[in-house]
């Protein structure tokens, strides 16, 4: 690998994510929820995208109200610390969206088979339950060998992940840590995938550690260094979460008129060339700062 | 900080969530593998941990195990104090696999509808085709209503919400009743218990029902009846849910310092 | 958990090693084989046991040829380095070993349905091979979303996984580093984990980087201080592989005279009170030293 | 270190297994995603690598990808220095993961018997019921032989290898013939090459019968034959097998500088 897949955001989005693609995002659930990219694909105006993922905590629901959403696979679109996702219901309700059911695990597991190369995975769960009726890619089927029923989950393969990483090269090998949820079968099982960085840094940081990396470089289609590109999902070793954005996001998108402040304030200043860092502003960085650093003890690669 | 839609209801000494709270973390026994689910259950597991069962263990679906409380008040599991010194840091599916093999001995859900069996909604009102209301969805909640060995119900107590019949399973209780678990394929567990705003309700062993076994303090059984959408069996001894002992209280005033989810 | 789970190399194999087990080990395949346990193994005399693990470089032989051993569920059995595992080719030939034939494939998948508590899991390797023939774990079945044929392997859940690691605490939290195979599958499908490791360290190094756990700790049922475990396997950060030490094993294994010679010098000594190291002798264990270090970048799991 | 039962031929200039390992590297493009087997394989991807192939990315069933070279020579694929400076250190699960889906273009697979349409037995001589010789078995192979977008067989050369009909098929090359592969399931692939001890042998397109396409420097189509199990088809235009060239042969040295594979 000596080319280098460093691209702005702007680029990597207009180049790797295109109306109508399915998208996998906010694979790790709270944490790493890669805001950044999303709001790029508000500004991009993206249309018709399938957006697929465990929980969203905000993300897909400003997608839905910005109009780029056709159709959702999840197991939970919401706002974790203040529950509706306004957008997102009204769209349901309205029918201009389109839903496939899952829970966390027959989501996991849609995304492991297309992360593994199989048409499908079992599991024990979601027997008996309505899923089956608003998600066609779950079917029950007897284990060959003990006759028990199992759910079939039908693989999921993305179009592309947009995975949002503490630190990366630019040839896209990179280390992510923290709770991962989904991430490594979502990288695994798209396209493309979209690395959005805290920091770039040296190959040898990345390959100096190589158990930390949950999705081999020669998969990684872009690379977009995206500092500050996970708020308000906390990012272990960068920021805590911002709770407080979460519940003016709540009180914002109530209504039309409220997203578009919102919008106005958080999302479209970026064309404008300000940084996302700028428009969060010092003391707002600084109160979400790590304040207790807890640094890992090294473990040595050496021969 | 405070959570605008929090119940607001007050009882002299301790707030209904804190008593709710409170509840919950009973429901843990010590050394029991805890599958931690979202908002109250967050602090029921923290109380849980710092009272009677130390040695309680925390699965989060996120990908967290963590076998001590968060060095700092949580809001969110989310958060990186609840990252922070865990035992494991992992993939959901590595939690979910802890569950399936029928490794987590008790979980928390929250629910909007819920039936005599304990079968709960939290996608669809109104039905799936033309929806009244879309929520939030299952999450993992179907998982833990599925494979935990048993799990129990967090909700408001409304007569909208304790339905005859829910809208939507999201996530399976005990069906049409006894022997619908296993005709399913469904490997183990069922609901335990219900805590709600009212009271405390539990599972007859035979019929699978769900049966009012406690009341909080100041509400009675027949208030508890006329919140219900369906004619509620009451257990013979039924007990009064005991308050928050100060201990309990000042724990849970710790982990929820600006009654974000208990109020103050 | 406070209370510890620190034992003896002996304690631990025969207090969570009984005959007629199961018994998971050389997960990691070419790496970190956990050569002390199987040892002790071999001192207990243990019987009819029956090794799961996906290659096995000389460990299973040596159980083999100790006469420990009843069943083989693997893909591989034999001397990386040299070829041919002369216990095991015998035991086979002279019918007193039974074996399940598998690929590392199938061997990952039914170590993965059994982490994972599901009765099978789908692949599409090995259609069309004879493992069918000897193996009757594997059976073919159709896709119930696309029709397509799909190799369906049953779950394996050992009884125990033998697992050898860097660095443990004495409560059963661990970290692994290097290529893992399937340890992280075998640990998680197996009802009892023996840990044996390099170095037991305090807890907080541990918890202080709980991406490199690979089994939390509650699953953990022993912990042994076992310095050079892994000799003659490498261990990433402590010693380099000693491929004289397979290449001696495997003429001495060619005939049974051979083989109690090698017992006996490297197997029996330790019920003598002699450590491992002493055996192996200061200057061997200096030209297997790490030579060039390569300490990793620490990440920050602060708050 | 010498490897006692390397092979011991001997041609001028170069030993045998230097000629096979060239051989072996010369089927590996660039960009490549190559599946590194055991043995002369290995040394065949880091001779690719360090010529003709330098973006070619190594996957190694143990968990290890990697993008460069070693740095320092390796017996086998689990030596320290083959994951010191790796670009990912994960699961077999992962490295099936990325075979399966079809992401790997090449890979290289030693055998004991083969037969005319490249199905290869590492497993039981003389069948399954009673063996005359167990040999280690599968690895990897029949994952590779199932799943990669083309794989190289490497063995030696003997009529008791090439055998009519295996006695048992570890991995499957084209079963009985053409559309066997799609019958039976296997996704795409089959083998592309076979390297021996004698020379180069590929598949026919439409039988996929096995075709002498070069013999190695000496050695005749008649040798060749005489050493096969069935009458072998030869290649109109037969060529010769190219020997290695100065560079190559430096950089094999260099890789295994005992000649433990290789020979001195």
């Amino acid at each position: 690998m000596d080319f280098t897949k460093r691209l702005s955001l702007s680029e990597a989005v207009s180049r790797f994510v295109q109306d109508g693609d399915s998208v996998a995002m906010g694979c790790a659930q709270e944490t790493l929820i890669p805001f950044a990219a999303g709001h790029e694909m508000i500004r991009r105006q993206k249309k018709n995208l399938t957006l697929i993922g465990p929980i969203s905590d905000i993300l897909f629901d400003q997608l839905v109200g910005a109009g780029c959403v056709a159709e959702i696979r999840a197991a939970w679109i919401g706002n974790v610390i203040t529950g509706s996702a306004y957008h997102f219901r009204r769209a349901v309700e309205e029918k201009t969206l389109r839903i496939k059911d899952h829970s966390n695990l027959t989501l996991a597991m849609a995304l492991k088979a297309g992360a593994m190369g199989v048409p499908f995975m079992p599991t024990s769960t979601a027997l008996g339950s309505d899923l089956y009726r608003t998600n066609p890619d779950l079917k029950t089927v007897s284990c060959p060998f003990s006759g028990v029923p199992v759910t079939a989950v039908a693989a999921l393969t993305p179009d592309v992940a947009v995975v949002h990483v503490q630190r990366a090269d630019i040839f896209g090998n990179s280390h992510v840590w923290g709770n991962l949820g989904v991430t490594r079968e979502a990288c695994l099982a798209s396209r493309h995938v979209i690395l959005t960085a805290e920091e770039i840094v040296d190959t040898k940081v990345i390959t100096g550690d190589p158990n930390r990396v949950v999705v081999p470089g020669f998969r990684v289609s872009a690379v977009v260094h995206a500092p500050w590109g996970g708020h308000p999902s906390p990012v272990p070793g960068y920021y805590n979460r911002d709770h407080q954005a979460f519940i003016d996001y709540r009180n914002c998108s109530k209504t039309p008129e409220g997203f578009r402040a919102w919008r106005k304030e958080w999302v479209d200043p970026v064309d404008d060339g300000r940084t996302y860092a700028e428009i969060l502003g010092k003391a707002r960085r600084e109160s979400l700062a790590i304040k207790h650093r807890r640094p890992s003890v090294p473990v040595d690669y050496g021969y | 900080m405070k959570k605008k839609d929090a119940f607001e209801t007050k009882t002299p000494g301790y707030t209904l969530p804190q008593l709710m709270v409170t509840a919950a973390a009973r429901e843990v026994f010590d050394h029991e593998t805890v599958f931690v689910g979202m908002r109250l259950p967050l602090l029921g597991f923290l109380l849980a941990k710092s009272t009677h069962a130390p040695h309680a263990v925390g699965v989060y679906e996120l990908g967290v195990v963590r076998d001590t409380v968060s060095p700092e008040p949580i809001l969110t599991m989310g958060d990186l104090p609840n990252l922070s010194g865990a035992s494991w840091l992992a993939d959901t599916i590595d939690m979910m696999g802890l569950l399936q093999k029928g490794l987590v001995d008790v979980s928390f859900i929250g629910g909007a509808q819920v039936d005599r069996f304990g079968n709960l909604n939290t996608s669809y009102i109104g039905g799936f085709r033309s929806p009244r209301t879309r929520l939030p969805g299952s999450g993992g909640a179907c998982d833990l209503a599925s494979l935990a060995k048993r799990h129990i119900i967090v909700m408001t107590h409304e007569k909208r919400r304790f339905k005859e019949k829910v809208d939507y399973i999201t996530s399976p209780g005990y069906g049409e009743g006894p022997g619908w678990r296993e005709r399913v394929g469904l490997p183990r567990g069922g609901p335990c218990a219900v805590i709600t705003t009212l009271g405390i309700l539990r599972f007859d062993p035979d019929s699978k029902e769900m049966i009012l076994v406690s009341v909080h303090p100041g509400v009675s059984a027949e208030t508890v009846q006329s919140h219900t959408g369906w004619p509620l069996k009451t257990a013979r001894n039924l007990a009064q849910t005991p308050p928050p002992t100060r201990e309990e209280l000042t724990v849970i005033r710790r982990f929820d310092p600006g009654g974000y989810w208990t109020g103050t």
